[in-house]
């Protein structure tokens, strides 16, 4: 019973608090900018205001354009769940792992390519070519860090990813790797750019173009969530800590604040990363790529040289 | 009295490689089976053997009487221009062939250990005719000109049979005649045949069928 | 007896071919005489294999196992010859190719052919063997020039000439055979069996000169590249029936003469001398006929350079020699003259109903003669060495044993050449069997005893390929009983 | 060479008895589903020819890898060859099935001629044909012998299986037959190459040398990248499929490649990990590439075209058939929770937990192998939205796509069949692992009892005290509850119903299929990234109505089929080229003729000392 309670914590907490994280991200972006910029409880609203307007669903639309949103948020939910928050919470443990993760991500984004297609819109075909393309091309860098990481933690369960051990240049390469995976993943610049819909730059917008009111409410979480998680992993790789066993406050209360806290300096790191470079074509983003799989695979020699 | 004889066998041969026209090739031809029946007459007077007489009364009824005749009416029937196409001309196949002789000569005397010396010149001869026989069919064009040089390398043979074994077992040898008469009819047959349909008897022009 | 049965037989046919005027009636005829033949030989060959012994009947005839598997393998292909000749005879006249006359010179021909074929393993003495087979040359030649147009007349002269001046060289050999066996001074005779007895005594270098003259006279006669030229072209012209026997059986006569003699040899100067020469002759077949196959046009040909081929793997079989290469080399022979002459009978169907040999203008047999076209397709299969067929379990039989004597280099070329004529096979077949009908062509059906002879052929390669593999042990028995000549 | 008997022919150990159960697994739904699909398709006995050769196609098959005599298995694989040689020229009336079948019927006619050299080399040692008897002479092998053995093994046996870049033949063979064989053919003819791979090298031989299993894993990736970056090219929907067979093949030889390498290092372990990891893939691959050729079959059969960019909008044309594909889809592109899913994660896992055990260098090795799997199945989840979104989705781009049927029942069913034992593979990973680790043991003779790969019926957990699990059922409840936990808050929130419009046209007036994104553009940003090795090229040609006016553009974009163009049109040029040559020799003079009899006679007795 427990157990399902702190299951169920865990999903409100990652519901409750990605979005104030992209907020924080906008927040800092602007100020950076030199802008005063929204406040950085705006997400909120623009959840609560998609979750009041009504739809409009195309007609040449399927059901798998109707269905995949939901498939997308159970698919980044299913995925937050494989993330230690509070405490080994038992059961969700045994799901998966690492890669399990990453493929769990990829059937939200199998979906939501699908749905774009389904639009027969040349945008929604334009975003999830794109997206298929980039997602395809992230798949080695992400797996080869992991790989660097389990040669070093000993596994690739992620509630294992507690190194009594002090930080290694590989975990430190690893997590540069990752992160710019991370940025490939949650559509940010130079890789792709949130805050346009000008279908020269368009991905991930130009997928959900047709989507509106709660459904893309429902699209816009799961991003957030997916952020989340992987700057969770950032953080995990850079400043691994243990993961508390028992449930008593004591040890909670710190490790949470402790929590977001790396969780915030990844976001600004994030933040920062966007707004002093610029967006690159398309075709260049192979490059980047090449460089964060470049990088796993320096990451992994220092692994295997055990530095 | 044998070296007569293969004189004659060696000097005809030489002849029809020199020879420019079909009738003057069948007349040499004729000379040589004639010396050959000699060869085998004087055989045959030593040895006293009644098989002996009748091949040598066939040689000289069929080679040298009934294939002649035969290849000259064919000729007379079909009024064909006479003149065997020559590929390399008189000069220079008498040179081959007196190339011919000497190897022959090295062949008969180094491989095959003959008793004696006469035995030696004997198989050198029947090679040697068995080679030019050889040389007229693949230098020599009209069809009646691969006849007789058939028939040249069969009497060479016919002469390496007497020298190396005393003639093959009488039925064969009555069998092989039967065969040479035959064989000889059957292409003027289709010596006839290939004037009708060609209109000429140069068989290097038959070259329909390739590849 | 037997044996003078079978003999007998095409000489009375030959005669009842020249009395009886009625096609109908004779050609029918014709074929249960073979049948017949067929009958006398399978009891021929089960004695001579039962028993040890060989048989031979004043110095004359003489046969042992060996001869009567040859005379075993004639006699079906000339079966089923005799039977597809009822249909496509029939069809000849009816079409006006050729007249009543000429059917009947036709069938009196074809008898005295296979009565020479059927001579040649039967006797003793080598100079009659060396008649017996220039008989074949000169009756065969009639039926390649049958058609009497410009083709086939230059086909029968070049045929006739080559074979002749080869035959001149088995001639000159079989003189220098005699001539080294005089040179022991014994009785002089040409007897096969008189010369094997004491072939251990004979000069070796008189012998070496010998065989090769031998080998080079009938292995024209054979097929063996370089000697092959006269083949493609006498195979493509003849009668198709005649095409059958030629490559089927004719090619093997000579042959079993090269193996009589090669026997003598060995016996003389050791196996490795004849090994090799027969290894290398087949090698260089195999190589020359797979180029030509590969670039080939005319379907005739096509299979006569198949013939090339298969002579090719089966000297190869005899030179490596030992029970698997004997024994692969004699199945193969059986298996090829089956096959071809398959091929040869659906071959001619096809040329009769498509009025040429050019195989880019004959498109979609199994369309317009679904039995035909579905035999052919069968036959090539075989022919190129695809199990469940016969050809398969012979060749893989032969490359095992050229593998296992250590000819590793004869091997990979064996595997190699026979890969590339596959492909070639299937691409020509593939091409003329299936795509779409040519226009105005109808769909026909084809005469009953056409399709048994067919049937006939066709009953065999299956059955000896399902059969073959099971049956090893009683094979390679009979192979050795085969080989005590 | 021993006289066979019946009694002495078969064997069934399990790893026969999980290859037989693989072809019938397949064959079965593809039979039912053949009721439907040859109806009307042709004439009564053309139909009753198809099911004569299907049968005898799974006779040969199960005979393949049933036998236990090395000449058997020759004769049952020609035979297997030739059937489906006819199979794909089945459909004799069009000019490309009989290419294609000749080219098949060539490319494996060599492969077998590999595989006689091999087995002859194994006769010589063990003077019998008898599986026991080769096994236990190959132990005596020298290693050089061995090694010849297996290069030979490998490249008969690689033709069958497609491995790049004897891969030619089967996307031309596959595509053309009758769909329930290609089926069949994609499924599991070419896993019988990997049962000869296992059996003969693995089982007979022995892996003794470590290069092999590395020769194979580099082999097996390059596959996988090939095959799936051909697969997004093509927009020939049966084509496609053939191409991510390659992949696939790629996929299982990196299993059975690694357990060869973990053997040859005696890992007992791992070696049996692996050689799961790649049999799970196997059967994976039988069963979703088998749902996937009906599915294509039937969207053949509804629309008369293969051509992805003619269709669409099928959904809603036929849906159980949209429905059947779109599972079929997820599995291949390896998404949870379903059976392709898992037999990937075990090959990862496979290479991360050799990882640990192997040396430096190796170490390496793994991990790229590992990320170039990761990158295939990123590009497999590409090509597959591709092909599902363009041939089900939006609107349907031609006439034919527009007047699509629902297909027959008999082939409903064939497909729901296929796509329930996806599902069930998916969720009974647990208890099907136990099953293969039999396997696995007969395979690889090494005793597995007291090996674990899961923690109980529901949990996968590879290498006890690495911590790492996967439980397959467990993730589909999570996922399903909260899906459906997010439908319910959906529905309570949503008052008002979702307004129908058409799709937003950015203003223009009429908005149709013409605007819709093509299978081309959507796999152009590949074609540029991959351009290296597609070497793509384009024609454009002006069509004009006078000197002056352009009437219209005609542009077509292709790629370069490198290993057609750079391997095997040279060879075949040369071999014509030679035979060219060498039909000189033949002119039709008689004269020459002679000459070389005389020739020939003269050299043989110069030479005459020689022989």
């Amino acid at each position: 019973m427990i157990k399902i309670l702190i299951i169920l914590l865990q999903l409100i907490f990652f519901i409750a608090v990605s979005p104030f994280i992209s907020g924080v991200i906008t927040k800092i972006k602007n100020n950076a900018r030199m802008r005063k910029g929204q406040s950085v409880f705006q997400p909120y609203c623009n959840l609560v205001k998609l979750f009041s307007k009504g739809e409009v669903i195309s007609e040449t639309s399927s059901w798998i354009f109707k269905a995949a949103p939901f498939i997308v948020i159970s698919s980044s939910l299913g995925a937050a769940l494989l993330i230690p928050v509070f405490i080994f919470s038992g059961q969700t443990y045994y799901i998966g792992d690492f890669l399990a993760l990453i493929f769990i991500l990829a059937l939200g984004r199998f979906f939501l390519a699908l749905a774009a297609l389904d639009t027969a819109s040349a945008f929604g075909g334009m975003g999830s070519s794109r997206e298929m393309f980039i997602s395809s091309l992230v798949e080695p860098a992400a797996c080869l860090v992991v790989f660097s990481v389990s040669l070093q933690f000993g596994s690739t369960n992620i509630a294992s990813f507690s190194g009594m051990h002090p930080v290694s240049i590989s975990s430190l390469v690893a997590s540069f790797a990752l992160f710019l995976v991370a940025i490939a993943e949650t559509s940010r610049i130079p890789v792709d750019n949130q805050e346009t819909h000008l279908e020269l730059t368009m991905v991930h917008e130009a997928m959900v173009l047709e989507y509106s009111g709660k459904r893309l409410a429902l699209i816009e979480m799961s991003s957030y969530i997916k952020q989340m998680i992987w700057f969770f992993l950032i953080a995990q790789i850079i400043f691994p800590i243990a993961v508390p066993c028992s449930i008593n406050t004591a040890q909670i209360i710190p490790w949470c604040l402790w929590y977001l806290a790396r969780i915030f300096m990844i976001a600004g790191a994030v933040a920062l990363a966007e707004v002093s470079v610029a967006k690159m074509r398309l075709f260049r983003v192979a490059d980047f790529l090449s460089f964060a799989f470049v990088l796993a695979i320096i990451a992994t020699i220092c692994a295997i040289l055990g530095v | 009295m044998q070296a007569i004889i293969l004189f004659g066998v060696l000097a005809s041969t030489y002849l029809m490689v020199i020879a420019k026209r079909t009738p003057a090739l069948i007349r040499y031809f004729r000379y040589q089976s004639f010396f050959l029946f000699l060869a085998t007459f004087a055989v045959a007077i030593e040895e006293r053997q009644i098989d002996l007489y009748i091949i040598a009364g066939l040689l000289f009824v069929i080679k040298v009487c009934a294939i002649p005749y035969f290849l000259n009416r064919i000729i007379k029937r079909m009024k064909v221009s006479e003149d065997l196409g020559l590929f390399v001309n008189a000069q220079l196949s008498l040179l081959c062939v007196l190339g011919f002789t000497y190897l022959s000569w090295v062949f008969a005397e180094r491989i095959l250990a003959p008793r004696n010396e006469a035995q030696a010149i004997m198989l050198a001869v029947a090679f040697f005719v068995v080679l030019a026989g050889m040389f007229l069919m693949v230098f020599r064009m009209t069809a009646l000109a691969q006849i007789i040089g058939l028939l040249v390398m069969e009497n060479g043979l016919f002469l390496l049979a007497s020298t190396v074994s005393g003639g093959m077992p009488f039925f064969v040898e009555i069998a092989i005649f039967f065969d040479v008469f035959v064989s000889v009819i059957i292409m003027g047959f289709f010596v006839y045949r290939i004037n009708k349909l060609f209109t000429h008897i140069d068989v290097n022009k038959l070259s329909r069928l390739k590849g | 007896m037997q044996i003078f049965f079978i003999l007998a037989i095409p000489i009375f046919l030959a005669a009842g071919a020249f009395l009886i005027g009625k096609q109908k009636i004779f050609c029918t005829l014709n074929a249960i005489g073979y049948l017949a033949v067929l009958v006398a030989s399978v009891m021929l060959l089960r004695k001579m294999v039962l028993s040890e012994s060989a048989n031979s009947y004043f110095s004359f005839i003489y046969f042992d196992a060996l001869s009567a598997f040859f005379i075993f393998v004639i006699s079906v292909i000339a079966f089923a010859a005799a039977l597809y000749s009822i249909s496509y005879i029939k069809k000849d006249i009816d079409s006006g190719v050729i007249s009543e006359r000429k059917a009947k010179i036709y069938y009196i021909l074809f008898n005295l052919f296979c009565f020479s074929m059927l001579l040649v393993p039967a006797v003793n003495n080598l100079g009659m063997l060396w008649v017996a087979i220039e008989m074949t040359t000169l009756i065969s030649a009639f039926l390649v020039g049958f058609y009497n147009n410009k083709e086939s007349i230059e086909a029968a002269w070049k045929y006739i000439i080559i074979c002749s001046v080869g035959i001149i060289f088995a001639l000159l050999g079989t003189i220098l055979f005699s001539y080294a066996f005089s040179l022991l001074g014994d009785v002089k005779s040409l007897n096969w069996s008189d010369m094997v007895a004491n072939a251990g005594r004979m000069d070796k270098n008189i012998l070496k000169i010998a065989f090769i003259f031998i080998l080079v006279g009938y292995g024209t006669k054979a097929g063996l590249a370089p000697m092959h030229t006269w083949l493609p072209d006498a195979h493509s012209q003849a009668v198709a029936p005649i095409s059958a026997l030629l490559s089927g059986v004719l090619l093997k006569t000579a042959i079993y003469a090269i193996l009589r003699f090669g026997i003598i040899t060995i016996k003389g100067v050791g196996f490795a001398y004849f090994g090799n020469l027969m290894v290398l002759l087949g090698i260089i077949s195999l190589a020359i006929s797979c180029g030509f196959i590969l670039v080939q046009k005319d379907l005739k040909r096509l299979l006569a350079y198949h013939s090339i081929e298969h002579i090719g793997i089966i000297s190869i079989g005899f030179g490596i020699g030992g029970i698997l290469g004997v024994g692969g080399a004699l199945l193969h022979v059986f298996n090829h003259a089956v096959t071809k002459a398959l091929m040869f009978f659906g071959a001619g169907n096809v040329v009769n109903k498509y009025r040429t040999h050019n195989m880019h203008v004959i498109r979609g047999v199994i369309g317009t003669m679904p039995f035909t076209g579905f035999m052919l397709l069968m036959g090539a299969f075989a022919l190129a060495g695809m199990p469940p067929f016969s050809i398969f379990i012979s060749e893989i039989l032969i490359i095992c044993a050229v593998f296992l004597k250590g000819y590793y280099l004869v091997t990979f070329l064996l595997l190699g050449f026979i890969a590339i004529i596959f492909g070639a096979v299937v691409h020509h077949f593939s091409k003329i069997l299936f795509g779409s009908i040519p226009k105005g062509m109808s769909v026909v059906k084809e005469p009953l005893s056409g399709k048994m002879a067919f049937l006939f052929l066709f009953v065999q390669i299956c059955a000896l390929g399902i059969v073959l593999p099971f049956i090893k042990k009683d094979l390679i028995w009979m192979v050795q009983k085969l080989f005590q000549g | 060479m021993e006289h066979l008997n019946i009694d002495s022919l078969f064997l069934f150990d399990p790893l026969s008895a999980f290859f037989l159960c693989v072809i019938f697994l397949i064959s079965l739904p593809s039979a039912v589903y053949s009721i439907g699909y040859l109806k009307g398709e042709s004439s009564g006995l053309k139909t009753a020819l198809a099911w004569f050769l299907l049968v005898l196609f799974l006779i040969s098959m199960g005979l393949v890898v049933s036998v236990r005599n090395v000449f058997v298995f020759l004769i049952a694989w020609e035979i297997m060859s030739l059937v489906s040689y006819f199979l794909v020229v089945f459909d004799t009336k069009h000019e490309k099935s009989i290419q294609a079948g000749t080219i098949y019927i060539v490319m494996t006619h060599i492969g077998t001629a590999f595989l006689i050299a091999a087995f002859l080399i194994m006769f010589k040692y063990a003077h019998s044909f008898n599986f026991a008897a080769i096994k236990s002479a190959c132990s005596l092998m020298p290693p050089q012998t061995r090694n010849i053995v297996f290069l030979f093994l490998l490249i008969g046996f690689g033709t069958k299986a497609g491995i790049v870049p004897l891969h030619i033949w089967l996307p031309y063979a596959h595509p053309q037959a009758p769909s329930h064989i290609s089926s069949i053919m994609s499924g599991v003819m070419i896993k019988t190459a990997i049962y000869g791979i296992i059996r003969f090298v693995i089982f007979i031989l022995g892996v003794n040398s470590s290069w092999w299993g590395v020769l194979i894993l580099m082999l097996a990736v390059i596959s996988c990248l090939v095959g799936v970056i051909y697969a997004l090219m093509e927009h020939d929907i049966k084509k496609l499929l053939a191409y991510h067979s390659v992949e696939n093949i790629g996929i299982i030889l990196l299993g059975v490649g690694l357990a060869m390498l973990f053997i040859s290092m005696n890992m007992p372990y791992l070696a049996v990990f692996s050689l799961i990891a790649g049999l799970y893939h196997l059967i994976n691959h039988a069963i979703f590439k088998g749902l996937l050729f009906l599915c294509a079959g039937a969207v053949y059969k509804a629309t008369e075209t293969r051509d992805i960019e003619k269709l669409g909008g099928l959904i809603k044309k036929m849906p159980q058939t949209a429905v059947y594909f779109l599972l079929g889809a997820m599995a291949i592109s390896a998404l949870p929770p379903l059976n392709g899913f898992v037999s990937e994660w075990l090959t990862l896992q496979a290479f991360f937990l050799g990882a640990f055990s192997v040396e430096g260098g190796y170490r390496l090795f793994l991990g790229l192998c590992a990320a170039m799997l990761a990158l295939t199945s990123g590009l497999a989840a590409a090509c597959f939205v591709k092909a599902f979104g363009i041939t089900f989705l939006a609107q349907p781009r031609s006439r034919y796509a527009q007047n699509a049927k629902e297909v027959s029942l008999s082939m409903r069913a064939g497909m729901f069949f296929l796509s329930f034992l996806i599902v069930v593979f998916g969720l009974a990973a647990a208890i099907i692992i136990k099953l293969l680790a039999k396997v696995a043991s007969a395979a690889t003779g090494i005793n597995t009892s007291s090996m674990s790969f899961s923690l109980n019926n529901f949990i996968l957990s590879p290498q006890a005290g690495k911590g790492v699990y996967l439980s397959t059922p467990l993730l589909a409840a999570v996922l399903a509850t909260l899906g459906i936990a997010g439908f319910a808050i959906y529905k309570l929130v949503n008052r008002e119903k979702a307004v129908i419009y058409k799709t937003w046209d950015c203003g223009y007036y009429k908005l149709d299929s013409r605007n819709e994104y093509t299978a081309t553009t959507f796999s152009k940003p590949f074609r540029i990234a991959f351009s290296f090795f597609l070497l793509p090229y384009r024609k454009t040609q002006k069509i004009r109505e006078s000197f002056y006016h352009v009437k219209s553009f005609a542009y077509e974009t292709h790629t370069t089929m490198v290993f057609k163009k750079y391997i095997y049109e040279p060879i075949l040029g040369l071999v014509f080229r030679s035979a060219k040559f060498m039909r000189k020799i033949q002119p039709g003079s008689i004269h020459l003729y002679l000459s070389y009899i005389f020739v020939t006679v003269l050299i043989l007795i110069i030479f005459m000392r020689k022989f």
